[in-house]
């Protein structure tokens, strides 16, 4: 039982660090900043749960997988809204995707 | 030792994106990349527990995942308003001229 | 591994400060700051200092990214452009940083147990904790019990800050009737 | 309608967990890591996000500065009383042991009081720093920005 446990956490744990890599390379390889938030989603969402997840599984059931837990809560709590103000700040102050034709711009700002 | 993996892999994550952070055209990248970077901190530090045995140190990933949080926030406050003190309503918006 | 660790991590730190240095975007300087005191509390996680770095998660995460933010409405955006270089400072900071790495190679190894500054009185403060005070964590009773005057005068010194502080940009001047609201025209 | 709606209905859920860990750190400091200091710091950035959302004026008036200011200059007095109780019971300044007939009681009040001197006054502080930058209504030249 607790190789099976130690296998899945491992499968986790890995696959965590996978999409956390895949974002992180994201955020250094897209072309501009609306393309990068979502390679940001990548690491804030599954990266996160996942190697919490694996976490969990290698701890047990103790105090350490409670806390873990609620780290995992608060960030799926909290990054999507930090990252949901943030799109709206740039948007607001002006700053436009890359490579929106201008037709497609709403009517004021042409 | 899969935990050693998974610190290494955070580790040049986090090099990645604060390299990211330090090359980042506008400031949006910028503030993009200490959130994130900031996530990764809460990973690793969670990650580093395992690794030395002492899983107690997650009160520490806790407090992070609190208070980076604001940090992003007032971030965000001062490039939309210039200001810290405006509240986030529409009057507030108005006022401040945006 | 936790050397390895704790060298990327000391690699990082180093590349967030020379970029500090660098940038002459004070914003930029505010944010990597930010991400400069992540990275030093999750050094200090791995070197066993934990209370050190719940309080530099806390004021360095927290607190002084917002405070030096605030600190930049007051002033401007961008720091002044320095001119040319002079050589008088730079061999000053060389010379003292060459002196500092000499001095290290005396100091003795990290984490040596019979080190003179282990030797001393941190024995008897163990030892005093477990038998006398009787609490697990030893930095409170460090801080709160065998320091104790230690830890007044640094009340007293974040009191006396405040003071400053309140003296300085405390009072709300005749145009700040309401805070928030912006001053109705600017007269060039 | 109302602007940010998704940032003020966060906050709101977000405050309470932050003054609730503060609370943890603070009495939960002789186990585990945290004290006075931390805590302090933790609710002063629970009082922060606070005026961040909903504006500083609004914030002045939750918690007000006079209160503050009261609650700044209190828990340093609280600290350097907890000293003279010390010297009252018959030792010296700060010596905990004299505080109740038992050695271990008295260093554990001595030290639970002292931390939340401690606390009391970095609430304050920090939340009063942050009022007063906050506060001026300085704003960047377009041509600074």
């Amino acid at each position: 039982m607790s190789v099976i446990i130690d296998i899945l956490a491992g499968a986790f744990l890995a696959l965590g660090t996978v999409s956390v890599l895949i974002g992180s390379f994201g955020i250094w390889r897209l072309p501009d900043f609306y393309t990068r938030l979502h390679a940001a989603g990548i690491t804030d969402t599954s990266g996160l749960a996942l190697m919490l997840i694996g976490m969990m599984l290698l701890a047990g059931w103790t105090l350490v997988t409670v806390k873990l837990l609620f780290v995992l809560l608060l960030i799926l709590l909290t990054s999507p809204t930090a990252t949901h103000a943030l799109a709206n700040a740039a948007y607001t102050v002006g700053l436009r995707p890359l490579g929106v034709p201008e037709q497609d711009l709403p009517e004021k700002e042409r | 030792m899969m935990i050693a993996a998974a610190t290494a892999g955070l580790l040049v994550a986090m090099l990645i994106v604060l390299l990211r952070a330090i090359a980042g055209p506008s400031l949006y990248d910028r503030a993009l990349a200490v959130n994130s970077f900031g996530t990764k901190i809460v990973l690793l530090i969670a990650a580093m527990g395992f690794l030395t045995g002492r899983p107690e140190f997650l009160d520490i990933a806790l407090l992070y995942a609190l208070v980076n949080f604001i940090g992003t926030i007032a971030m965000l406050k001062f490039f939309r308003y210039r200001h810290l003190g405006v509240a986030s309503t529409a009057k507030g918006k108005a006022e401040s001229g945006l | 591994m936790e050397m390895f660790v704790d060298m990327v991590l000391m690699g990082l730190l180093g590349i967030t400060a020379v970029a500090i240095v660098f940038t002459r975007h004070l914003f930029t300087a505010t944010m990597l700051a930010g991400a400069y005191s992540l990275t030093c509390a999750a050094l200090f996680v791995n070197l066993d200092a934990v209370d050190v770095a719940l309080t530099e998660a806390a004021i360095g995460a927290g607190i002084s990214t917002v405070l030096l933010l605030g600190t930049l409405t007051l002033t401007r955006r961008r720091e002044k452009a320095h001119k040319g270089f002079s050589w008088p400072p730079f061999l000053v900071v060389a010379v003292t940083g060459a002196l500092l790495l000499y001095g290290t190679v005396d100091m003795p190894a990290f984490g040596d147990p019979n080190s003179p500054g282990m030797r001393h009185v941190v024995p008897e403060y163990i030892a005093g904790t477990r038998d006398d005070i009787q609490i697990p964590n030893i930095v409170t009773a460090i801080l709160a019990s065998y320091r104790g005057f230690d830890t007044l005068g640094e009340a007293v010194v974040i009191f006396t800050a405040l003071i400053g502080v309140l003296l300085m940009v405390g009072r709300r001047r005749p145009d700040d009737e309401e805070a928030g609201t912006r001053r109705p025209e600017r007269h060039p | 309608m109302r602007h940010h709606l998704v940032l003020r209905v966060v906050s709101k859920l977000l405050i309470p967990f932050i003054i609730l860990y503060g609370l943890y750190v603070q009495f939960h400091g002789d186990f585990s890591p945290g004290g006075g200091f931390q805590a302090g710091a933790l609710v002063a950035a629970a009082i922060i996000l606070y005026a961040l959302i909903f504006g500083v004026d609004r914030a002045r008036r939750v918690f007000s500065p006079a209160v503050l200011t009261v609650m700044a200059a209190a828990g340093v007095l609280l600290f350097a009383l907890v000293g003279y109780a010390a010297l009252l019971g018959g030792g010296n300044y700060l010596d905990y042991d004299y505080l109740l007939p038992s050695d271990t009681a008295g260093q554990h009040v001595g030290i639970i009081t002292v931390e939340f001197g401690v606390g009391l006054t970095v609430t304050a502080v920090m939340a009063l720093v942050f009022f007063a930058y906050a506060g001026r209504t300085d704003e960047i030249d377009d041509e600074d920005w």
